[in-house]
């Protein structure tokens, strides 16, 4: 598919011609073919799953359990009952801190993150910290935001019960290395989470190449529904998960004192799931597939470079992280003009960014920062968007500091 | 390719509507291998949300033997026919088949909801005892 | 509206011209303008919210909030902020156990339910006495499987932290005299949760007036999308909810080791939330709205004095809870009939029921039974199809009783 | 309605687009009415994920007069302009004033995002302030 091509297939577009949509970091937009697969589901198949005994449940059940053999398949996991259907990247992440690390963590234990995470992957771990009296520490980070790898070791010791990072950066687009992170926290038997929220749209996964132990994203920001997620489990540890929810659907057996759970992973997901959320994933993931990794990273490498070219023309701007960029995710500050008034104005002209501390206010922070103006891009984005973004940016420039 | 394999899926090529395939399946129940009943305890019980399933194995001349009952009448036809198919082979065979039969006869709806019946959890089993076997031989 | 006029709102119908759908305790079917919502959202102003400062933004922003509202005046709460959105009824009693209950109980504390509970208000409370050295009690069962209300008092103490139990049953459609549980537990300060998830579709609620603490629903039993749900909770109790899950959305200041978190109900919901389906929900509340709750009553006692006097008629079936419906909802055996060999033919017939514990196991137990066969109708169901019904009903019991 | 409301409400209404509105907008925070340096602390400010707000008020022969700051300019100027509107007015016609006024001056928007600026916020405090007063003297 030619980005051409790929832009058609988003109907968002048509019906927003005069706006410019930098955004894709925060959400992505939807194909024609997952919303038209939400529609199909309710106009023809509706219907609750895993219990009933009829036709349309027979259906929507195996379009749900499809949708799991699907993001199996895109992250390449050994069992589909290794993939637990969440509500996004956020409940992921709780998920691992809830049923797994909570009950195996003691006073003065240490959670190992960085101070580049997200919010959603930060706050969680302060949390079961505060509750369990065990300690956040922080990977080393180098100027250029990403962990120092090489400093890692000084940072473990057998104290340390979880390593949870990101595998792209949702301010800077860099990537880690992840690979070399996963291999010292397998060489020391620690287990190691690791947060796509950002990878997962950008670059291919494959987690038994990578033998992470925790692998999550959510489906919105990978073309997908809102309101669905991903949570990659290796068996092992998910046998012994905890559920920290409790309802229908996720028991077996049950008296009026006690109960037994559920096989995996339908045990992790009570209650009546986002059936036409799923289900869409799976067709968002049909969707990756069918665009190809080769081509999504040909189009963004080039898009990026240009935005990187026409920003480096705009004076006085300052990037966050000047790193190379995994993803075409560009945060940076005008010297001189304040985050919320660029952004303000870039809105009255139509153009989507987000900007302030991007639910990662100590990355901010330790950039000596209040905020800043991000603007995230993805595969229907083109280059005459770029050129008319700069075109934009300059004239709410010279407006501010008229 | 099971012992009875193809005979099976023969058997069900030749109904015209699922009410002659019901009735197949409801005989084939009365005929099922019964387990013993002093067996039916939750040991040997499969739960599923909706019918109750128990089996039973033994191994005999390097090959396995299924005996199972239901509660209901539909998967107690089931249960005879995923005994015949599985019964009298070795444990390599069980092991490796591969679990199209169930769609090549139309009665894929019955295995997919997991959670009403037990039969896909009766099939693991199966599975498993072979596993086992196997392991305990080889 | 009347009748007919309501089943073409909803286009199942229309691709499934030869099925009979009587499974809507377990989900209903959306309206053509819940869809349309859903649609409208990805194609014209899909966009992240509460976060990104632009166009599209505040669009999604303005209508998530505008459901909360719409679903504030649905139960006549006082305030929007007491509306919570959760992913569904089991995710609401959930966050009641965890964020509310769990802070305050105490070992041989008592949580007072019922036996006829859906799993999904049992299961939350026995994990939680598990944890916390609390206990399970029941409330007496009168013989048409409602609480006697004549006999609580017995059952309270100052040991009691917690009452909770349903609205309508999902098994007899029976409706609990919940205004006189809730004076009881009023009168003596205990707080009280009613599971609506089986009323919100067929009665008009008032929180104000029933004066419960905590009320909630799925929005996918009241013509919404899956993945939706509410939870009511006044706010004296809602300030004290200690959130149980935690990231980006929830928080107003995140430094390395702590944060404060927003004001509510934003504290609760962390994460991406479901942006389609809490602004679909909004949809089907206005749907409702416009059919009104009147009509609605009028349409469904007709449909259940129809289905009853019919079912009357079929040799040997023994209906589970006797009493008068509020929501046409029956569950039954046929003597000698096994529930799954029926639930299989009907499904045969293309006839949508239910069968099995129905998620209420305790309940099905305490009547002797090992399941039953739930026929559970809707405003879209019609005269027709009760007919249709029974001729194939008595087709599958001849069938089976050969 | 309150003090200026009629005269805001007019010199909104004379723009022809976004651009004037935001000149004007930037030229009212020139003039705000400053809060006093000292009480910039974590006291008096309102914090959203975007901009800062910090806001404080005097209780002046039975009205209440504000006084505050942003650290951007455009915040700075929705600020002043809050105060414009609210300052020396007394507690009970502020408690009792409806916010459509920013619906009326088109500025909904960024009232709207509660939780990028602390404008919002900033109006909630203004109505605590004007029932803590009406409750002392009340
Ligand atoms: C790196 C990272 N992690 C986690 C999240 C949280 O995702 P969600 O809000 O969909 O749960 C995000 C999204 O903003 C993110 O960028
Ligand atoms: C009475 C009752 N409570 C709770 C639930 C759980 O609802 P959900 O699965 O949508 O969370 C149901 C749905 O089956 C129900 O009938």
């Amino acid at each position: 598919m030619t980005g051409e091509e790929i832009r058609n297939c988003f109907p968002y577009f048509k019906s927003n011609k005069k706006s410019i949509y930098f955004d894709s970091a925060a959400t992505t937009h939807k194909p024609q073919s997952v919303i038209d697969t939400i529609i199909s589901f309710y106009q023809k198949y509706n219907s609750n799953i895993h219990r009933s005994m009829n036709k349309a449940a027979t259906i929507a059940t195996q379009k749900f359990e499809n949708s799991r053999s699907l993001v199996k398949e895109l992250l390449n996991a050994e069992h589909s009952s290794e993939i637990v259907f969440t509500n996004g990247a956020t409940d992921s992440i709780n998920l691992v801190a809830q049923s797994f690390l909570k009950k195996q963590i003691k006073k003065n234990d240490i959670i190992l993150i960085s101070e580049t995470e997200h919010h959603s992957n930060l706050v969680p771990w302060q949390q079961l910290a505060l509750e369990t009296g065990a300690k956040i520490d922080f990977l080393p980070i180098r100027a250029d935001l990403l962990v120092d790898t090489d400093k890692i070791k000084a940072k473990i010791n057998d104290k340390v019960k979880l390593i949870s990072t990101h595998h792209i950066s949702s301010i800077s687009g860099g990537k880690q290395n992840i690979e070399k992170i996963i291999k010292i926290a397998r060489s020391l038997n620690i287990p190691i989470l690791i947060d796509g929220a950002q990878a997962i749209a950008h670059t291919p996964i494959d987690v038994k190449e990578l033998d992470c132990d925790f692998y999550c994203f959510s489906g919105h920001k990978l073309f997908g529904p809102t309101g669905t997620g991903i949570l990659y489990s290796k068996s092992r540890h998910l046998d012994g998960f905890i559920p920290y929810k409790f309802g229908g659907g996720m028991v077996d057996n049950v008296g009026l004192h006690e109960n037994s759970f559920s096989e995996l992973p339908h045990r992790l997901e009570a209650g009546t799931p986002n059936i036409s959320g799923v289900i869409g994933l799976g067709e968002a993931v049909n969707f990756v597939k069918s665009v190809g990794f080769s081509v999504i990273q040909e189009i963004e490498t080039s898009l990026a470079e240009k935005f990187n070219h026409e920003l480096s023309k705009v004076d006085d701007c300052v990037l966050v992280g000047s790193g190379p960029r995994s993803a075409p995710i560009f945060t940076f500050n005008i010297e001189g003009i304040h985050h919320y008034d660029l952004a303000s104005l870039l809105s009255e002209y139509n153009i989507c960014t987000r900007s302030g501390h991007l639910c990662s206010q100590p990355m901010i922070e330790m950039c000596g920062l209040s905020g800043a103006v991000r603007a995230s891009l993805s595969i229907y984005n083109n280059e005459e968007e770029i050129e008319n973004f700069m075109v934009i940016l300059k004239k709410a420039i010279s407006f501010l500091k008229r | 390719m099971l012992l009875n394999e193809e005979k099976l899926i023969l058997n069900f090529s030749l109904f015209n509507n699922w009410e002659e395939k019901y009735e197949y399946l409801i005989e084939l129940g009365e005929d099922i291998c019964f387990i013993d009943p002093e067996k039916k305890t939750s040991k040997h019980l499969i739960q599923g949300c909706q019918s109750k399933v128990w089996l039973d194995f033994e191994f005999k001349n390097d090959k396995l033997y299924f005996y199972g009952d239901s509660d209901a009448l539909i998967s107690k036809g089931l249960v005879a026919l995923i005994i015949e198919l599985y019964s009298g082979n070795s444990p390599k065979d069980i092991l490796t088949h591969q679990d199209n039969f169930f769609e090549k006869i139309n009665l894929k709806e019955h295995l997919s909801m997991t959670r009403s019946n037990g039969l896909s959890m009766m099939i693991k089993k199966i599975k498993k005892y072979a596993y086992e076997q196997l392991n305990k031989n080889g």
